[in-house]
């Protein structure tokens, strides 16, 4: 179980001389993901995903709010300390070109954090060896093979299954996996998902999923959170089916409407929502955060900043003042 | 502007407090160097015949111009000296301010080391360029190699090689001091000329030893701007030859610019060899002599004034950066 | 078990691929051979050179600095000493002082370009500024200066001062590898599973700059020889040791290699060594680029 | 000045890169046509040759590479694997426009936008350059933006949909009528990638444009394509108009790759990756069917005879198994 | 350089020469011959009051310079200058007897020999006055008389008062006369008068203004030019029109102009043999040698074991061969010792007759050499000498780097010695200012030191037997300080037993020198030179000959071998009327 509560992260970017400029890449963000359970962050690009996975993940620090592990809180741990906490979670990165070092076989990549493992644990070293090959079968390659190879010898699928079992050896409660697919052959992307999915249900692996493509959202698990985030803000939460089905943020309206409708196989949602500008990170901080870009807002929300609850108008919680059921999204066509 | 305005404060500020460490750094190295410049001119004078009491007053009135007291005191008149650039006084151009000297000798090596920079910028440029296009070929192999090689040898067994060759074997070029006397100085043909019949093997030393560098970096700076999508982008949108080689020649030299100016900075420190071996009578020369003659003022301030000038290269180049970059000019940061 | 038997087999594969790689790079182009060759012998000329000659040289007054004959291949110097036989026994104070700038340099710049790159926050600001002083003050002039206050009394102490001296470059660059190999996913993957610091510093950022720190290496050797030659040209330093330095001071200062033609073969010894050993390290420099790049290892 | 849109025919391109495996075809044997007026969608994975046959419409296959066989006939220009030097440069961006896979890196980072688009209007001739200059803002002010202060940018001062944008324009202001785009939104996120499909769309229209579009997803050509060509491993699979290949894929890998498509509504495990990965150019078959190593239909002769594309009404599809379909 | 060196100001001859006592011309340095860059070049526009002779023996020999003729008194009391009649400064103006006295005010704020403030200083004037305006005399203060005054007062630059009278203040002479007395307020004058000496160092004359027979015209970092003066009172016998002074920064460029046939004349620079050849191949090139009152020893830190014994020092005398030091250091500047006198083999015979035949030459000889470490105790083992205790002897050598002929003769000995069983090193350090200091320091163990400074006896031996050994001679008082303290680094004994003599204090003996007769002197020098030859604080290894380079294609009329004007420069040549234009 991890949960935050009112996280906010800025980054000064220390112009070369005097100026510095400030990013608020998260401003308070609430979450909580249960024991094997599954949430995913959904966002525009630069909305702060990643910065809050890497939060997660312990790879990053954060300036306010409250980071807790299986209830222990983050904050008051010294860095070394955090450690064994942090190692329950792991990251998946994006792109699994540069997540495995070129010049170690799968092999090494594999035996150093096992036999760190090996020692935490008190278990002999011979454990290692059919750990590694039992990690290599879990996300579904053949050890036999795969083991002596270098990654430039190994596809983008293969790499991104490598990079999983490598976090498997350490035994973690929760994967975080950060765009884990989008570098990965079209083909091949529903199988990570899968696996990802399969982890979760064989292993009790919790797995956070992050992504700007809802759609592959769904993938993780159909009891899971979404998340839609934007400029640091979590706008709209609730499970995936849910929001997916009735968003009521015109943020998250946006989203869905922007999804390419498979003419053919699909007709477009009848009320598709088409925001006025492109995200500006500069825009004015004041009222709420996609005002200028909505084109449903009103005098109210130019000056006043609506927080995430719970209306009559859904069941999940929402940052709006008139959220608004609209029917967006593609349907099947009846054949 | 204002980015250019803040990064010209920035520097300034910075390469202050570079050239008080500098000059702090080198009066300490200077004060503590061995050897007692003093007995070794009572000598020399003894040598020549003079009465020891004599030798010893008149290198008491020639060391007059050293500083004395404490050597903090010393160094605190030093420091305020630096305000008003005054940097001592001579010992061997006895009296002479340290400054005048040096401003002499600068004179002397800033205008090789220009011409030879400019020369091997140029030529290694246009050779860097032609060296990436061929870059497969044997020609561009051997512009390479032969660029790693001469990037490789240091200056002065060029020197020595030039002057064996140019001054010694086929005696047709001077190698005895900038400029003949007997010519006028000023603008007139034969001044000039002797100018730069003189110039031609410092600057011909300068522009081979520097023009391998050129021809390396060039190279690969071409080769790495070939491979940026925009050039095949302005192929694909049928834009002219020449206005494509304009494109990767300006992105490709524009790194270079930074090189240029950091390297103009480092030869002046490099001056050294080359000086001594064409016996040009700029800063090179003169930190020797001052080395040799124990003239401390002269050495501190020959040391300090190459350092400064590096500095103030660093400073030029990247505000020079600044300016050609629009990039850099709009505050973003562009790793050069 | 067997998994293990089969990886190391496969390592000693790959590391027979790897070999057959440079052969491959080494065949490419003949050069390069010859620069290999050349630099092993520089290397033994270093190690066993003095041993084939008496300690002192053997002299013939009668041949005082005499132009190149069967007898001596280069001439003799102004003692009369054989000058082949004063390049090679004075190469080992060369190599040596070489070796050790290259030692220190390397050591030192990678030390605090990983630890800089690395660590990130207050001390990689305090070192690069270090550094960037180390990197603005002109290496030669100092030298000279340092020259005065410094004796270099041995090979090892000239290589001392002269490492001490010049590992700014390396600090800076193999701090900007460290910065770029951080981004890579590896190594924040490895911080992310709690390997310990030594781990990812020792086997995964060293590793994957070995290549790049050993050309540093091969490239700071001739920057130590050329400085410390060069020293002794200008003449400005004290020397107990016959070294390739001293003797272009003396052909050039003393013998008039530069004037009289029967000196040239005084002069062109040290400064054929000296270009020789320019060549084999830009041979072998251009044949380990190719060898330690990425694409060759993709074939 | 406007002219009609042209109709383009690929026939038989073959395309080869030189590795130190011989030279090896990144396409091969690709014949295709594009209705004048229409769009066409490319899709297929990394590596299936897309840009490499993109590239081919304007003889501008980069080296190692190289056309060994095939021609690309375009109306008013002719077969352009023929032309060369400057008339081959002429036909670049003034008949075919070409948005750039890399979008977002295909202006020269030291000039503003404005002067590259005089140097292109410079390059091609253009005398009224005052006409080029309006003609771009106008452009650009029908895609959403303030022309002139995009004219007055570097690249670095632009987002990516805007320089995705430029890049648009810069292919269309010199009145070209045929339109290559290679992955126009790959990079953006979705909300970009939904406005720039968009302006795709209306901009083919308004200038009565024929227009190709290569992507490796889907949903894009889905979105904007009347017609649809899948290629795989260098060879064209598939091809048709869009809503019946959509609806109706017949080619094992087209349907595999629908399949794999995650989608918004629906049942989750109706979706299916495909198994085994897509060759590289060193892994392509050089015999048979390419795609028969993940084939669930894979048959004997699929080892060792290349499946021709069959016409069949508007559709064409290269496969064994579908041809026993037909004939059986 | 480069240039046809016919065509100049005025289009007559050019004489092209070289300052040897100075390299590197600085092109910002005022004309003034205090400055030590000045461009004030000594006989050509740099005026001195008579140029001292080249005699082996008598320091008082002069040629006229500025005075015309001198009155010496016979017992050195004083001297009375006149003045050239015609003598006239380059702007026209007559030079007087005052310019005499104020160039004598300056030479006082800098330091000279006969005109030094440092009390006790020996041969210093202590009166000038103006018997006319074209006579002056200068009275020697008696207090610590010397032989050399007349030497010290003539041997001194003359200046133009109109020129360079505001250097002295008014009151200089008063403030010079408390400075002779004792106390604060001479103190504080000789103080002022420092301060007054570093202003001259530094004064700039707005032009050039000479008596000498040339002027500067310009000069620049590589030449200097000067143009013939012709107001100079002998100028009709002078015949270049102009002299350009080419700059070097070392030997090897001075070598390359003279095989280049640049220079018409160029004093002394060390040149190897080959490069010796090679001058004297070019066309026109001549070498002139005669006498230089120098030489080089291998001195001794008797504080170190084992040269503190005799027989050691002995031992080395008779190891090291002389001849192949000298051909392999110093082929065509220097010529082997005969003895280790201490006195140049040249004059020797004049000081001290037939004792020179006397004296031990310490010819090379290994047995004689084998005897001495013998019977100082040095064990031979397998071929090495050891010393007394057994352990390793190494014969350590230090030379300042830079003087190439003394690295050149320790690498050369310490070959002969190793071949003789003696382990030897040679260990180089920076510079001489290094060297000097390693050496009063004590720091090494043998050194190379110049002796025989001739010709004046006192100047012979204060090398060995001087400050450097321990006697210093202040106001006429000779004192001896312990080795290692008040520079004495040679450590020798303060008495020897001369065999023959008896015991003999030769600091004494070489103090009595500075103001004995020439006949008083000769005993003094035979006893002197035998203590140097037997006790070795030095061993000579070669005597310096000076060597001048000449070339006829332009000009004629040099001086002979042996000419006692051979260390003067050609300027002084050209004011006396020789050297005339090649017809
Ligand atoms: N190291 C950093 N330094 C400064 N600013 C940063 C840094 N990392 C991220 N940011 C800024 O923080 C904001 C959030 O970034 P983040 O990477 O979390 O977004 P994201 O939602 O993951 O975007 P994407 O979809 O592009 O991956 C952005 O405005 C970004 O510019
Ligand atoms: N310069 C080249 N040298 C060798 N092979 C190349 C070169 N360029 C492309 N290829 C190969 O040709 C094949 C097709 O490349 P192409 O770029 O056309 O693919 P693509 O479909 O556009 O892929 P992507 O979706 O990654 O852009 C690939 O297998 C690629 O490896
Ligand atoms: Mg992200
Ligand atoms: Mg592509
Ligand atoms: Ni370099």
């Amino acid at each position: 179980m991890i949960t935050g509560t009112g996280v906010v992260k800025t980054y000064k970017q220390r112009g070369k001389v005097l100026g510095a400029r400030e990013v608020q890449a998260l401003r308070g963000v609430d979450f909580a993901i249960p024991k094997g359970g599954a949430a995913s962050f959904i966002g525009e690009s630069g909305c702060g995903k990643t910065t809050l996975g890497r939060i997660i993940a312990g790879l990053e620090t954060y300036d306010g709010g409250e980071v807790a592990i299986d209830g222990v809180s983050m904050t008051e741990l010294k860095p070394k300390q955090r450690q064994p906490h942090f190692r329950k979670i792991q990251m998946i990165h994006q792109d699994p070109y540069s997540a495995l070092n070129p010049t170690r076989t799968i092999h090494q990549t594999l035996y150093a954090p096992l036999s760190l493992r090996a020692k935490q644990t008190g278990r002999p070293a011979s454990w290692i060896e059919g750990r590694a090959t039992e990690v290599l079968s879990l996300v579904g390659l053949d050890p036999a093979t795969v083991l002596s190879r270098y990654p430039h010898q190994l596809s983008g699928g293969m790499r991104q299954r490598v990079v999983i079992a490598r976090a498997l050896t350490v035994d973690p409660e929760m994967l975080v996996a950060d765009e884990a697919v989008s570098m990965i052959d079209v083909s091949l992307r529903l199988g990570i998902l899968a696996l990802l999915k399969d982890l979760r249900e064989r292993l009790g692996v919790s797995v956070l999923f992050i992504t700007h493509d809802v759609a592959t959202a769904r993938y993780i698990g159909d009891d899971g959170e979404l998340y839609v985030i934007y400029r640091g803000q979590v706008v709209e939460r609730g499970p995936v089916d849910t929001i997916i089905a009735d968003p009521v943020h015109p943020y998250t309206q946006s989203l869905l409407s922007a999804i390419p409708v498979l003419h053919g196989l699909e007709q477009p949602g009848e009320h598709p929502v088409m925001p006025l500008e492109s995200l500006n990170e500069s825009q004015s901080d004041e009222g709420c955060l996609f005002a200028r870009r909505c084109p449903f807002r009103a005098e109210r929300c130019t000056t006043e900043r609506p927080l995430l609850r719970i209306t009559e108008a859904a069941p999940q919680e929402h940052a709006c003042f008139y959220p608004e059921r609209r029917s967006v999204i593609a349907r099947p066509m009846e054949v | 502007m204002t980015i250019i305005a803040r990064r010209l404060v920035g520097h300034l500020a910075r390469g202050i407090v570079m050239i008080l460490v500098v000059a702090t750094i080198s009066f300490f190295i200077v004060r503590s160097i061995p050897g007692d410049p003093v007995a070794a001119n009572v000598q020399k004078l003894i040598e020549q015949g003079m009465a020891p009491q004599a030798a010893e007053q008149a290198t008491r009135v020639l060391y007059g111009f050293q500083p004395s007291g404490s050597l903090w005191h010393q160094y605190t008149d030093y420091m305020l000296g630096l305000l008003h650039f005054n940097l001592g006084q001579s010992v061997t151009h006895a009296g002479a301010p340290v400054t005048g000297v040096l401003l002499e000798a600068a004179k002397w090596t800033v205008l090789p080391v220009l011409a030879g920079t400019v020369l091997s910028f140029l030529v290694g440029i246009v050779m860097g360029v032609y060296a990436a296009i061929r870059r497969n070929g044997k020609l561009g192999d051997l512009l390479a190699i032969s660029g790693s090689l001469l990037h490789g040898v240091p200056q002065y067994v060029l020197g020595l090689l030039l002057s064996a060759i140019f001054a010694t074997l086929i005696p047709i070029l001077p190698a005895d001091g900038p400029v003949d006397i007997l010519f006028d100085p000023g603008f007139n043909a034969g001044y000039l000329g002797s100018l730069v019949q003189h110039a031609v093997l410092p600057v011909a030393t300068y522009a081979l030893a520097a023009y391998g560098g050129w021809i390396l970096a060039m190279k690969s700076s071409v080769v790495t701007v070939l491979g940026d999508d925009f050039i095949l982008a302005a192929e694909l949108r049928g834009m002219k030859r020449s206005i494509i080689f304009r494109y990767i020649a300006r992105n490709a030299i524009l790194p270079l610019f930074t090189i240029l100016a950091l390297s103009l900075g480092l030869l002046l420190g490099g001056a050294v060899f080359i000086e001594r071996i064409f016996n040009y009578p700029g800063l090179g020369l003169l930190l020797i002599e001052s080395i040799t003659m124990r003239d401390y003022a002269l050495m501190g301030g020959a040391f300090l004034l190459i350092t400064a000038s590096i500095i103030v290269a660093n400073i030029v180049a990247d505000l020079f950066y600044s300016v050609i970059d629009p990039r850099v000019r709009s505050g973003e940061e562009v790793s050069a | 078990m067997s998994v293990l038997l089969e990886s190391s087999s496969t390592t000693a594969a790959m590391r027979r691929n790897f070999w057959s790689g440079v052969w491959r790079v080494m065949r490419r182009k003949p050069s390069r051979l010859v620069g290999a060759v050349l630099m092993v012998g520089f290397v033994f000329m270093g190690v066993f050179g003095p041993m084939f000659y008496p300690d002192p040289l053997p002299r013939d007054v009668n041949q005082l600095t005499a132009p190149p004959s069967w007898q001596h291949w280069l001439g003799t110097d102004d003692q009369g000493r054989d000058v082949v036989a004063l390049v090679i026994t004075g190469s080992r104070y060369v190599l040596l002082a070489a070796l050790v700038t290259a030692v220190i340099t390397v050591v030192l710049g990678t030390g605090v370009g990983l630890y800089s790159g690395f660590k990130r926050g207050r001390w990689d600001t305090v070192l690069m500024r270090i550094t960037d002083m180390k990197l603005t003050i002109p290496g030669l002039p100092l030298l000279l200066v340092l020259s005065t206050v410094w004796k270099f009394n041995s090979a090892v102490q000239m290589g001392l001062v002269l490492g001490l001296l010049s590992w700014g470059g390396v600090a800076r660059a193999v701090r900007s590898q460290t910065l770029s190999l951080r981004e890579r996913g590896f190594i924040e993957a490895a911080r992310g599973l709690g390997l310990p610091t030594t781990h990812i510093v020792g086997k995964e950022l060293l590793p994957s700059m070995a290549p790049y720190i050993a050309m540093n290496m091969l490239i700071a050797i001739t920057g130590g020889v050329y400085a410390q030659v060069g020293l002794f040209f200008l003449g400005v330093l004290p020397y107990e040791s016959n070294n390739w330095g001293q003797m272009l001071n003396t052909a050039v200062f003393r013998s008039g290699a530069l004037t009289v033609p029967s000196g040239l073969g005084f002069l062109l010894g040290p400064l054929l060594a000296i270009l020789l050993l320019t060549l084999a390290i830009v041979l072998v420099v251009d044949a380990m680029d190719e060898i330690f790049n990425p694409r060759l290892r993709e074939e | 000045m406007t002219k009609q849109a042209p109709g383009v025919r690929i026939d038989g391109l073959t395309v080869v890169y030189k590795t130190p495996a011989g030279e090896l075809p990144a396409v091969r044997g690709v014949s295709l046509e594009l209705p004048p007026g229409s769009i066409t969608g490319i899709v297929g994975e990394s590596g299936s040759g897309k840009s490499t046959l993109a590239l081919s419409l304007l003889n501008a296959v980069q080296p190692p590479g190289r056309i060994s066989a095939g021609s690309v006939d375009i109306d008013g220009l002719g077969d352009v694997v023929g032309l060369a030097g400057e008339q081959l440069r002429k036909a670049r961006g003034r008949h075919i426009g070409y948005v750039f896979q890399a979008a977002q890196n295909s202006l020269n980072p030291l000039k503003t936008v404005g002067k590259q688009l005089l140097d292109l209007g410079r390059s091609h001739g253009v005398e009224d350059l005052r006409g080029l200059v309006r003609e771009a803002k106008d452009l650009l002010g029908r895609m959403g933006l303030d022309g002139a202060r995009v004219l007055d940018s570097h690249q670095h001062e632009l987002s990516g949909g805007m320089r995705q944008r430029v890049g648009i324009m810069l292919a269309l202001v010199l009145n070209a009528h045929l339109v290559v785009l290679d992955e126009p939104t790959t990079a953006l996120d979705m909300i970009t990638q939904a406005n720039i499909l968009k302006i795709v769309r209306e901009v083919h229209d308004e200038r009565g444009l024929t227009t190709l579009v290569i992507t490796h997803d889907i949903g894009v050509v889905a979105e904007v394509a009347d017609r649809l060509a899948v290629m795989y491993g260098g060879r064209l699979v598939e091809q048709g108009p869009t809503r019946e290949v959509l609806a109706s894929p017949e080619h094992p890998y087209t349907r595999g790759l629908i399949r794999a498509i995650p989608r918004l509504v629906g049942d989750i495990d109706e979706a299916q990756a495909l198994p085994g990965r897509p060759p590289t150019l060193a892994t392509v078959p050089k015999r048979g069917c390419v795609f028969r190593e993940r084939c669930a239909l894979r048959m004997d002769v699929c080892d060792d005879v290349d499946p021709e594309a069959i016409l069949r009404g508007r559709r064409t599809v290269a496969c064994h198994a579908v041809a026993v379909k037909e004939h059986a | 350089a480069g240039t046809d060196d016919s065509a100049g100001p005025g289009g007559g001859r050019i004489f092209t020469t070289i300052d040897a006592s100075r390299p590197g011309l600085d092109a910002s340095a005022p004309a003034n011959p205090w400055n030590p860059k000045g461009n004030s070049f000594l006989g050509y526009n740099g005026m001195k009051l008579a140029w001292v002779k080249n005699d082996l023996t008598d320091p008082n020999q002069f040629y006229p310079g500025i005075a015309a003729s001198w009155d010496i008194a016979p017992d050195n009391s004083s001297i009375t200058l006149h003045i050239q009649p015609d003598a006239k400064w380059s702007d026209g103006k007559p030079v007087t007897a005052e310019d005499v006295r104020t160039s004598i005010g300056i030479a006082y704020t800098t330091g000279s020999t006969a005109f030094a403030i440092t009390p006790g200083a020996a041969g210093t004037a202590a009166d000038i006055t103006i018997v006319n305006d074209k006579t002056v005399k200068i009275t020697q203060d008696m207090k610590n008389p010397s032989v050399k005054f007349a030497r010290g007062v003539l041997d001194n630059w003359v200046v133009p008062a109109h020129i360079w009278g505001s250097v002295l203040p008014a009151t200089f002479w008063e403030t010079l006369k408390t400075s002779r007395g004792e106390g604060a307020a001479a103190d504080k004058a000789r103080q002022e008068i420092l301060a007054i000496g570093q202003k001259v160092l530094a004064f700039s004359p707005p032009k050039d203004v000479s008596a000498g027979p040339f002027t500067l015209e310009r000069v620049n970092p590589g030449e200097a030019l000067l143009v013939k003066n012709k107001y100079f009172y002998n100028a009709k016998n002078v015949a270049p029109t102009a002299v350009k002074f080419l700059n070097y920064n070392g030997n090897e460029q001075v070598w390359n102009y003279l095989s280049a046939g640049k220079l018409d004349y160029s004093g002394f620079v060390a040149a190897p043999t080959d490069v010796m050849n090679r001058i004297k191949k070019a066309p026109g090139s001549h070498v002139i040698t005669g006498f230089s009152p120098v030489a080089v020893g291998m001195a001794f830190n008797q504080s170190k074991k084992p040269y503190d014994n005799v027989h050691v020092r002995r031992g080395l005398a008779y190891l090291i061969d002389r001849a192949q030091v000298t051909k392999v250091a110093s082929p065509d500047g220097g010529t082997p010792s005969l003895t280790t006198s201490g006195i140049h083999q040249v004059p020797a015979k004049a000081w001290i007759g037939d004792e020179l035949n006397r004296l031990d030459p310490y010819n090379h000889d290994v047995a004689k050499a084998d005897a001495e470490f013998a019977e100082a105790g040095l064990k031979k083992q397998n071929g090495k000498w050891l010393l007394p205790d057994g352990k390793p002897w190494t014969v350590t050598m230090t030379a300042p780097s830079g003087f190439s002929d003394w690295v050149a003769a320790q690498e050369n000995i310490k070959s002969q010695l190793i071949d003789a069983g003696v382990n030897a090193q040679v260990i180089t350090v920076a510079d001489y200012p290094v060297y000097l200091q390693g050496l009063s320091d004590g720091q090494y163990d043998v050194g190379f030191w110049l002796m025989a400074l001739g010709p004046a006896p006192y100047d012979i031996f204060q090398r060995l037997y001087g400050a450097s050994n321990g006697w210093t001679n202040v106001a006429g008082r000779v004192t001896h300080s312990a080795p290692g303290k008040g520079g004495n680094w040679m450590g020798g004994p303060e008495e020897i037993d001369v065999k023959g003599v008896g015991r003999v204090n030769p600091g004494e003996l070489t103090a009595e020198l500075n103001s004995a007769s020439p006949e008083e002197a000769k005993p003094i020098m035979a006893k002197l030179a035998m203590a140097s030859n037997q006790d070795l604080p030095a061993i000579q290894l070669w005597d310096y000959v000076n060597t001048t380079f000449t070339n006829t294609s332009r000009f004629t009329d040099w001086p002979p071998n042996d000419s006692d004007m051979l260390r003067l420069p050609a300027g002084v040549w050209m004011q006396l009327g020789m050297v005339k234009v090649k017809q």
